[in-house]
């Protein structure tokens, strides 16, 4: 697991990965790599990472892919990302292209839905917590009164 | 006494509570016109890890950390 | 679609794909990138190519992306490629991770089944068709008995 | 006159037939020892069109393709 402050080097850290791929024999490597996209006003998207929850959640998929014989790998950034820059990548390294596919899209689907990250629209060089399109966690909501 | 901290947009310092379960620290945050809010849609940390069951105990010094809507990537 | 002769330079694909990614202002850019790994005696894989089928494949795909939003792009290596070294990646640029993910996923096990390209195993210089991991295409078997 | 190129691992030079039909192919490679065996798993291409209908008509000038199964990646 990687952090950066600021928008991630894709290339450096794709080659990188894609090298480590290669020296484990691995037939199947998967990249997912999120850009920053023009909408709105925003002028850029800003991250808060909790960095050992984060760090947990993925250890806790290390250990999954492990068991399927493959790798996950993840690199995120904190702080501001400019519109066309890359503020996330996720990839799996695996001998079976079938596995690679599924680990891909549970991985993903899962950092989107529980890793402790929060994103914000910079507009006008302020940040808006982006809460309409953030994701309850597992577990949400237990010390709401419905909770109980 | 345990420590509650409240992580990403929730804009609020860290507090001590003299409290000794999760649901006492339920009862807290409705009382509170800002943080009942946030009680609807966050999940619970204990020390880092993520817990689901309101009846868990608390002891002195332990973290406990409140994590609102999440949107990596 | 971009062939190559020998091994594919994974990082200048890959580069330049993100590059479009975020040109096109689309915030999911997956890839998936197939390296040879080293099994029994193989030195190398080798492969053939029909580009004309292969072409037409590729522009089905490429219509079926367009009508999600989303663009796919793939190279392949023809001729040998040693272990260690890329043949194949694919990729799909989309605004949504959904689409992304979902595309890969078909679009690789549509390669697979359906991109007419053959593969052999290179062992002691020479090349032996890999029969067994090969599969018929979509509507073979007509010109048998049991086709008609 | 109607070509039929062989591709892939099916070492053998393309060939001109006679023929109408992908039938008439059909009728034609099962006679033929090496053939009958790739006509089980190959799919068929008529200038450079996947067909899948055996009662296919070809005219004079067509080329068709026989297509092995295959392996990219």
């Amino acid at each position: 697991m990687e952090l950066y402050s600021g928008p991630l080097n894709v290339d450096e850290i794709v080659s990188r990965w894609h090298k480590e791929a290669a020296a484990q024999n691995c037939g199947a490597f998967i990249t997912f790599v999120g850009i920053i996209r023009k909408e709105n006003k925003i002028e850029a998207l800003s991250f808060d990472i909790y960095e050992p929850i984060l760090k947990k959640w993925f250890e806790n998929w290390q250990q999954k892919a492990k068991a399927k014989g493959a790798t996950v790998k993840m690199a995120h950034a904190v702080g501001d990302v400019p519109i066309g820059k890359s503020s996330y990548i996720s990839a799996v390294i695996s001998p079976k292209r079938r596995v690679a596919l599924e680990l891909i899209d549970e991985f993903v689907e899962d950092f989107k839905a529980n890793a402790p990250i929060w994103k914000y629209d910079v507009i006008e060089g302020k940040r808006v917590y982006a809460k309409e399109r953030s994701t309850p966690m597992n577990g949400a909501g237990i010390l709401s009164r419905s909770g109980q | 006494m345990v420590k509650v901290e409240f992580l990403g947009p929730i804009a609020k310092e860290p507090i001590e509570l003299d409290i000794s379960s999760l649901k006492e620290l339920a009862e807290f945050m409705q009382k509170d016109k800002d943080l009942k809010e946030w009680a609807e849609n966050s999940a619970v940390a204990v020390n880092d890890t993520i817990v689901s069951d309101i009846e868990y105990k608390l002891k002195n010094g332990d973290r406990v950390s409140i994590l609102p809507p999440v949107c990596g990537g």
